[in-house]
């Protein structure tokens, strides 16, 4: 699938593309609680960036102003060089930003095929009138157009044998990757990732990185993700920004970020030298 | 380095068994066939395994709340303390002093983190849940600091009122589902400080579900690695963590060692011990 | 216009919607122990006060003895319900609840009316003095007592939800079970608690109606009336029910006094309260008092 | 769980794997059940023709009820009332405006669906059970509106209504009126099917289900919530309508909330979420009632009768059934008729290898 | 080979508490009939009784079995239904006597030309239309205002619920009271079911309403004699031929005291009357005991149900068919028709082919209440006088052309 070795982040940074998100000094408050404070930065287009921060730092709910769930209190949020701070939540899939979301948000009841389906929503025409004579309208010929597609995604995430399953019985790892599966349908430019590797082993992390570069080389989306495993964010992304209690603290290459002391003393904790070393907890 | 395991001693009885059991859900999906694992008391079993392996499922036949999810143990038994608690109520394995901390946090969202941890002390009717409640805000000082629904707090500080919640139970084994879930690195290790003080302070016994699989094993003194619903591969902790198979697929190298997730071979084969 | 008339409306109203409030809140209990919106609230009152009835007239019993009978065997009844019908649905979608407690209601309906038959009948006279004077209306002195009563159920409800540990385990059990049962609340000992409470209360309201305007099948409307009352509440807040109570009792009668002078439509008093649901709803989706549900992704 | 299809049932394109009836088996069965209900009148009376019809189109309203309820987990306490508006609908416009019967049925489905709309707006914007309760209230609002609209309804005496006609064929009787109403079965069944297959049948799934997440797909919420009870209505609407056309007289009184409560039932009994099970479900609730009548009439003059004053008491009895009939399936059989009658179909095609 | 009837029942809808003693009094009928005389000419009657609720739905799906099965005869009850099925039973040629006395049954011939009433040949009914037993009421009430020596105009108002038979004599009742010099006052509603009725008592009592009508059926009348007894109203009722008996005056207690309603038959229970040892004889059909009261309603069942009776067998006579329009001749066949053996309980009828007026002739009693109803059975409280069926008067209505119908 991969014809050749990837460009290293290093090497990929040296040629960013046009900015094809942007946040304006963007805060959001609820009530007394400052989730974000003046939060600014790009994503180029072509990029992964990787958010990440300490829990409660503010990084769903900066998601969750670009996915439009939440309506920034200051600032603006630019796509593809329209403003889209105001934009109903709906319109978003349309204009090209998928996610998918921390606490799984799967339609429970629906079988893994007919979820992803959802996710072609926007790009299906027929709805109750010309759905209801299905043979005549030309329904099922759309549908069969979109299965198709629909199909290829199944067959790129691995989870052809769980098709017809109803997504509720499946287990946590498996709803992720078919929520991945969804987003994907939307085709979208942007993909929000919020802690796609959360509850996975190391084999099936491995696997969900596979995907996600995937996506963003092959498949040319851009990539923005929330993440806590260091060794993830510090291989596959382009560039970081580390948010603490709503403040944007550090931005840059993953590796310059990660020596910051600064986000060590906030995020990563004082005495490590290497992410992954982390035998000994620090005893609070 | 894990804690600590005099190996002259003979060990004591466990404090729960689980032997050969088997789970079925919907009266038709065989999840756990033929599972056994021991929790001795007073220590920390981490339990591993790939998703869907059944760790959970695991957790909630324990703890009786397979009940509520259709699910039901077909065969086997499942003793606490020398005590047969399989198809026992879920209220009352709580009070024989089991309590499980699931998946996904799971509090509840509508009340303050002060009436969350008074409920998670709903089986006690002694007067010291007041300082118990002081004693969970030592562990955790921020959830004092919240004040408003629990439903707004963050995934971290949530997993942390879960755990607070467990606490007020004073239960004598909690179940833990994958605590580190979500969790930012330094949470993590705080988190993993703080079961580990729970155990050694507290002498409570956990049984430990985690995907971390290298925080679990530092922390815990015996290991069980499951695969599709059933034990493959046991061991203490410094065995398994020495075990390449557990190395190759749980841990990940270390340091220079570390394959970069992005230099993975894509077709890379997956490992299976069935 | 008329002062005086309409003056009487309004205390009338307070009076019956008192009456609304209680049944309000045995509602509400019920929601707030299991999300259920219970349909059978209205048949709590019938059988309550079928049962007091019977005790009464064909037993013979005195009063006071005679309604501390019923209540008992409310609690009982709440009990078996719960334990019968209920029970066998703790884990099933809300909705199937609700549709059970649908059910119960048309069978209860029409179960009384098989025993008792379809004639409304008086309650033997209870109290010596049956009517006191209040600004030129008369009030049945039930209905002052029954007001005493709503009051302190009321009291008694707020200390339940807030300060015991029963009321925070009914809160956990209603947002979701499984955590209930995951903290040791027995789930089936909360619903029946919930049911036996919301039932002895109902039939308490039952009991007042039936001595006032005697019992009959339509007692169980105040099981419909309850949904105005309770929506302009909000469906968890205990205040919210009794003075959602209060309003709606107002509003029918505004809403008579509306009709006879200007409109002329016959009904008003019957649709008015749901034409206010509908109002309310579109202005404020969780009622003047409820809490709205939290929503994080 | 998903269903299990016989080994051997291999499928070679999407077109084959997407269709309603997957199995060759089913789809024989559905042609087979089609031309025994057109053959009835060769062997059936009017009596049993008349409940036929009567599955027919409560069946056609519990489809609406279920998409609404089933499909996108709003509970409507008001169907009978959309009913209700139908059937005035139709009598009204052949009345008045003098609009053949054939073009009235569909117009009074579209009519009832633009007053589902307007009591739907609530619903874009209410969650669960308060939507439920503003059901309830458009309940008793059309009621009311229903005996008082004298121009519209005939008021609280009611309306005649006058058969189904078409090019000088008069379905007047049951044997002919059935024909019209199996039509418009098969045409709203199979309308229904294919809209859940599609686009915006799979958003009022998803709407239900998780709509936060519906939401970031694109779907809007206000307009699927609310198209919900659009459909739900249209169905309540047609299904009225052929009601109209079939007692000949329309009136308030029969619309009343116990009604409504009906077609919760027949949605129950039948099977949440099951298009089939819709009718089913109407069967069965079609059917209750005169079985508990036969019974009462069987055990007529008898020690038990006079008992329990039985034969006084058939109305109570049978709406005691009604009660009765929601809780116990709620309790034994929560999936409903369509969910058993798959077991069923189970057991045969492993027959004889099941337990 | 039995002749068969249809009959419609109300045991358990808005109209049930008077709907059972009524059709108690019809099954009865049938009972004895076939019992003693062995039915009509030697054809026992099949009278299929259905609990159709009061809804009138459901007495046209009903209706629609039975002409299937070909009744000739129904003995109906409701406004409602009787109205709907006007054009079902004069296109079938069914003759149908119903418990309903709305006045726009009584137009026969259809020369009335009043809007929305058509002719209705096959259907008629036991006893004073509702109109003209409010009229009979009216004239009384002018006269007792007189009496009592009041100043200023007596004010009248109409009650009742918003349905078809509460609402079928309110053009005709608050014309007349115009006419003798009421003040009418804007009608009050209230439902066909018990509930509480004091907005409505207060309304009333506000307006100083001197006589009100109560158009609905007992259980609900019951509700608003409570309400306004304890409200304090002061006003004379008049009740609707359904709306008060023996039931109903026990249930209100004191508060049912003083109602002026008219009784459609020449006894009620218990006094003497050459017919009352029959109607005792038809009341062991189902009380083989004899120690049950029967309503007024009983009675009036009585009556109806031999109307049909003897309307068959006059039919039948000389060998003729039981056929509908045969039947109906029947009911022309009389004059001054009380069924034979019945005289002194079933008062007189006159029915020709354009006036279905059976009766114009209205008996007005006034119930008595003495006190506590709550203790004894109405039996007993009748024995006792606590309660008391007391004659006003008797008031005999012009048959005039302008009234037919209305
Ligand atoms: N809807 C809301 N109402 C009130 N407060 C909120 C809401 N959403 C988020 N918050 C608050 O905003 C802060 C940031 O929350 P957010 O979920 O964005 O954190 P996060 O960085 O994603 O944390 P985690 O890594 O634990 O998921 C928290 O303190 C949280 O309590
Ligand atoms: N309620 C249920 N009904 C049916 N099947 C279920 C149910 N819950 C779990 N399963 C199935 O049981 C298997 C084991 O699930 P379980 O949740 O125990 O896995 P796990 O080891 O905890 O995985 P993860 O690491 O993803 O949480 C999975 O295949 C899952 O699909
Ligand atoms: C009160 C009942 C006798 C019904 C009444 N006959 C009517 O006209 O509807
Ligand atoms: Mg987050
Ligand atoms: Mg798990």
């Amino acid at each position: 699938m991969r014809p050749e070795a990837p460009p290293h982040p290093a090497e990929a940074v040296g040629a960013p593309g046009p900015a094809i998100l942007a946040a304006e000094h963007v805060s959001l408050r609820f009530g007394g609680v400052r989730a974000l404070t003046d939060i600014s930065f790009e994503v180029r287009k072509g990029e992964v960036f990787s958010i990440i921060g300490p829990n409660g730092a503010g990084k769903t709910s900066m998601v969750n102003c670009i996915s439009g769930r939440y309506r920034p209190t200051e600032g603006r949020i630019r796509f593809a060089g329209r403003d889209i701070t105001r934009l109903a939540t709906r319109r978003r899939a349309g204009i090209g930003i998928g996610r998918t979301f921390q606490n799984l948000a799967l339609f429970g009841h629906m079988t893994v095929l007919d979820n992803i389906m959802v996710g072609r929503h926007h790009l299906l025409r027929h709805g109750f009138w010309t759905g209801m004579p299905y043979w005549l309208g030309g329904a099922q010929q759309e549908e069969i157009r979109n299965r198709r597609e629909v199909e290829e995604i199944i067959d790129f995430l691995e989870i052809q044998h769980v098709r017809k399953s109803l997504a509720g019985t499946l287990s946590y790892g498996l709803r992720k990757r078919v929520e991945l599966a969804r987003a994907i349908a939307l085709r979208p430019q942007l993909i929000l990732l919020d802690e796609p590797m959360a509850g996975m082993n190391l084999e099936e992390k491995e696997d969900m990185a596979r995907y996600i570069l995937d996506l963003n080389e092959e498949w040319g989306m851009t990539i923005l993700m929330i993440e806590h495993d260091m060794g993830v964010v510090m291989d596959i992304s382009h560039r970081v920004m580390v948010l603490d209690f709503g403040r944007k603290i550090a931005e840059g290459q993953p590796d310059a970020v990660l020596a910051d002391p600064h986000v060590r003393r906030a995020y990563l904790g004082e005495a490590d030298e290497v992410v992954h070393d982390v035998d000994e907890p620090a005893v609070a | 380095m894990s804690a600590a395991q005099d190996p002259g001693l003979a060990a004591p009885p466990p404090l729960l068994e689980v032997n050969n059991i088997e789970v079925v859900y919907n009266d038709v999906i065989l999840v756990l066939r033929g599972l056994s694992l021991a929790v001795p008391q007073g220590r920390i079993t981490a339990l591993l395994g790939a998703n869907g392996a059944g760790k959970s499922t695991t957790l909630k036949a324990i703890s009786g709340l397979l009940r509520t999810e259709e699910g039901e143990v077909t065969r086997g038994e499942i003793r606490f303390a020398g005590e047969r608690i399989d198809g026992i109520e879920p209220h009352r394995i709580v009070r024989k002093g089991i309590f499980q901390v699931m998946e996904g946090r799971r509090i509840v969202a509508d009340m303050t983190c002060l009436e969350n941890l008074r409920l998670g002390a709903f089986i006690r009717s002694d007067a010291e849940v007041k300082r118990d409640i002081e004693m969970v805000y030592g562990y955790f000082p921020r959830l004092k600091e919240r004040t408003g629904l629990a439903g707004y707090l963050s995934g971290g500080e949530q997993q942390m009122l879960a755990i607070g919640r467990a606490l007020m139970a004073r239960p004598k084994l909690i179940l833990m589902d994958e605590p580190s879930m979500g969790l930012s690195p330094l949470l993590v290790k705080e988190v993993f400080g703080i079961i580990r003080r729970l155990n050694e302070e507290l002498g409570i016994t956990i049984l430990l579900v985690e995907q971390n699989a290298r925080m679990a094993l530092s922390v815990a003194s015996y290991g069980y690695v499951m695969e599709q619903g059933k034990v493959v591969l046991d061991g203490t902790a410094e065995a398994l963590a020495g075990n390449e198979d557990v190395k190759e697929f749980y841990l990940g190298g270390h340091g220079a060692e570390r394959k970069s997730f992005r230099n993975l071979k894509s077709y890379k084969r997956r490992k299976r011990w069935l | 216009m008329d002062g005086s008339l309409l003056l009487q409306l309004t205390l009338n109203g307070l009076i019956v919607g008192a009456l609304y409030g209680v049944v309000a809140m045995s509602f509400v209990l019920i929601y707030k122990a299991s999300q259920v919106v219970n349909f059978a609230q209205g048949e709590f009152l019938l059988v309550g006060a079928w049962v007091c009835w019977w005790l009464l007239t064909e037993w013979q019993l005195p009063f006071w003895a005679g309604f501390l009978v019923t209540l008992a065997f409310m609690t009982l009844f709440g009990v078996i319900l719960q334990v019968v019908v209920l029970r066998p649905l703790i884990g099933e979608p809300v909705i199937s609840v609700i549709m059970a407690t649908i059910g119960l209601g048309i069978f209860f309906q029409a179960l009384m009316k098989w025993i008792f038959g379809v004639f409304a009948k008086p309650f033997p006279p209870i109290f010596p003095v049956e009517r006191v004077n209040l600004l030129g209306l008369e009030i049945q002195s039930v209905y002052l007592l029954s007001l005493g009563i709503s009051v302190l159920i009321m009291l008694g409800f707020a200390w339940f939800f807030t300060a015991s540990k029963h009321g925070l385990a009914m809160r956990a059990t209603a947002f979701d079970q499984q955590v209930a049962q995951s903290l040791g609340v027995s789930v089936p000992k909360v619903f029946a608690m919930s049911w036996a409470i919301s039932a002895v209360v109902s039939a308490v309201a039952g009991v007042v109606v039936g001595v006032v305007n005697g019992v009959s099948s339509s007692l169980s409307f105040y099981g419909i009336k309850v949904f105005p009352a309770v929506i302009l509440g909000g469906l968890d807040s205990v205040v919210g029910a009794v003075l959602g109570g209060l309003i709606v009792g107002v509003l029918e009668n505004w809403a008579q006094y509306l009709d006879a002078n200007w409109l002329n439509w016959g009904n008003m008093v019957g649709v008015a309260p749901f034409y206010a649901l509908i109002l309310i709803l579109l202005i404020k989706p969780y009622g003047l008092f409820g809490t709205k549900n939290i929503e994080r992704v | 769980m998903a269903d299990l299809a016989p080994a051997g049932d291999y499928r070679s394109s999407y077109r084959e794997d997407m269709t309603i009836f997957p199995t060759r088996n089913s789809r024989i069965a559905l042609w087979l059940g089609i031309l025994l209900v057109a053959c009835a009148p060769l062997a059936l009376g009017r009596y049993e023709l008349g409940l036929l019809i009567n599955i027919g189109f409560m069946g056609i309203a519990a489809l609406g009820l279920n998409i609404l309820v089933g499909f996108t987990g709003q509970i409507s306490i008001g169907h009978a009332a959309f009913f209700g508006f139908g059937a005035f609908t139709s009598a009204w416009l052949h009345e008045s405006w003098h609009i053949p019967v054939v073009l009235c049925i569909p117009l009074a489905g579209v009519a009832t669906a633009l007053v589902g709309l307007l009591f739907g707006t609530p619903a874009a914007r209410l969650k669960g059970l308060y939507l439920a309760i503003a059901t309830l209230a458009a309940q008793f609002i059309l009621e009311d509106f229903f005996a008082r609209a004298q121009w519209f309804t005939g008021g609280v005496a009611g309306r005649i209504t006058e058969p189904f006609e078409l090019f000088g064929w008069r379905a007047d009787r049951e044997e002919s009126y059935l024909y019209v109403v199996l039509v418009a079965v098969i045409v709203m069944y199979a309308g229904a099917a294919n809209l859940m297959r599609t686009r915006d049948g799979r958003a009022l799934v998803a709407v239900r289900d998780h709509y936060l997440s519906a939401e970031m797909m694109g779907i809007n919420l206000a307009y699927y919530r609310t198209l919900s009870f659009g459909i739900a209505s249209f169905y309540a609407g047609i299904g009225g309508a052929l009601y109209a056309h079939y007692l000949l007289f329309v009136s308030v009184e029969a619309f009343t909330i116990l009604f409504s409560i009906q077609f919760l039932g027949m949605v129950i009994i039948g099977g949440l979420g099951s298009i089939m099970g819709s009718l089913m479900g109407a069967a069965f609730m079609v059917l209750l009632p005169e079985l508990v009548q036969a019974a009462g009439d069987a055990l007529a003059g008898g020690a038990i009768d006079r008992a329990l004053h039985l034969g006084n008491s058939v109305s109570f009895l049978r709406e005691m059934a009604i009660g009765a009939a929601i809780i116990l399936f709620l309790i034994f059989e929560p999936d409903g008729l369509a969910h058993r009658w798959k077991q069923v179909k189970a057991y045969w095609k492993l027959y004889p290898y099941s337990h | 080979q039995p002749i068969p009837l249809g009959h419609l029942m109300d045991l358990s809808g808005g109209t049930s508490d008077v709907g059972t003693p009524f059709s108690q009094g019809v099954n009865d009928t049938f009972a004895w009939v076939n019992k003693s005389r062995g039915g009509v000419a030697g054809r026992p009657v099949n009278g299929m009784a259905t609990d159709y609720g009061y809804q009138a739905p459901r007495a046209v799906s009903q209706y629609q079995a039975w002409s299937r099965d070909k009744v000739v005869g129904i003995m109906g009850w409701g406004t409602a239904d009787t109205e709907a099925l006007v054009r079902f039973v004069t296109r079938d040629k069914v003759p149908y006597i119903s418990g309903s006395y709305s006045a726009a049954l009584t137009d026969a011939g259809g020369k009335s030309g009043r809007q929305g009433v058509e002719a209705a040949p096959f259907n008629f009914f036991y006893g004073p239309s509702y109109s003209d037993g409010l009229r009979a009421m009216l004239q009384w009430a002018a006269e007792d205002w007189k009496a009592k020596g009041r100043p200023g105009k007596p004010k009248y108002v109409h009650m009742g619920a918003n349905h078809p038979y509460p609402n079928s004599p309110k053009a005709a009742g608050e014309a007349l009271a115009q006419e003798l010099g009421f003040e009418v006052l804007p009608p009050v509603t209230f439902a066909l079911t018990p509930g509480d009725y004091t907005a409505q008592c207060l309304t009333l009592k506000n307006q100083g309403a001197n006589y009100a009508y109560l158009g609905n059926t007992a259980g609900s009348n019951i509700s608003v004699l409570r309400a306004c007894q304890t409200a304090g109203v002061d006003v004379q009722f008049l009740g609707n031929v359904w709306g008060m008996d023996e039931n109903a005056m026990k249930a209100a207690g004191t508060a049912a005291n003083g109602v002026v309603f008219p009784v459609r038959t020449a006894a009620v229970w218990g006094q003497q009357a050459p017919g009352m040892a029959q109607v005792q004889a038809i009341s062991k059909m189902s009380d083989a005991a004899g120690t049950a009261y029967r309503p007024v309603h009983y009675l009036a069942g009585i009556c109806s149900a031999m109307l049909m009776v003897e309307a068959m067998e006059t039919a039948a006579a000389n060998g003729g068919q039981v056929t509908g329009e045969r039947i109906r001749d029947g009911f022309y066949a009389r004059k001054d028709w009380a069924p034979k053996g019945f005289e002194g309980v079933c008062a007189p009828s006159n029915f020709t082919p354009a006036d279905h007026r059976g009766q114009l002739e209205v008996a007005l009693y006034r119930s008595r209440v003495a006190g506590d109803t709550s203790g004894g059975s109405v039996q007993e409280l009748v024995s006792n006088g606590t309660i008391k069926l007391e004659k006003v008067t008797t008031v005999n209505l012009p048959r005039k052309p302008e009234w037919l119908g209305w």
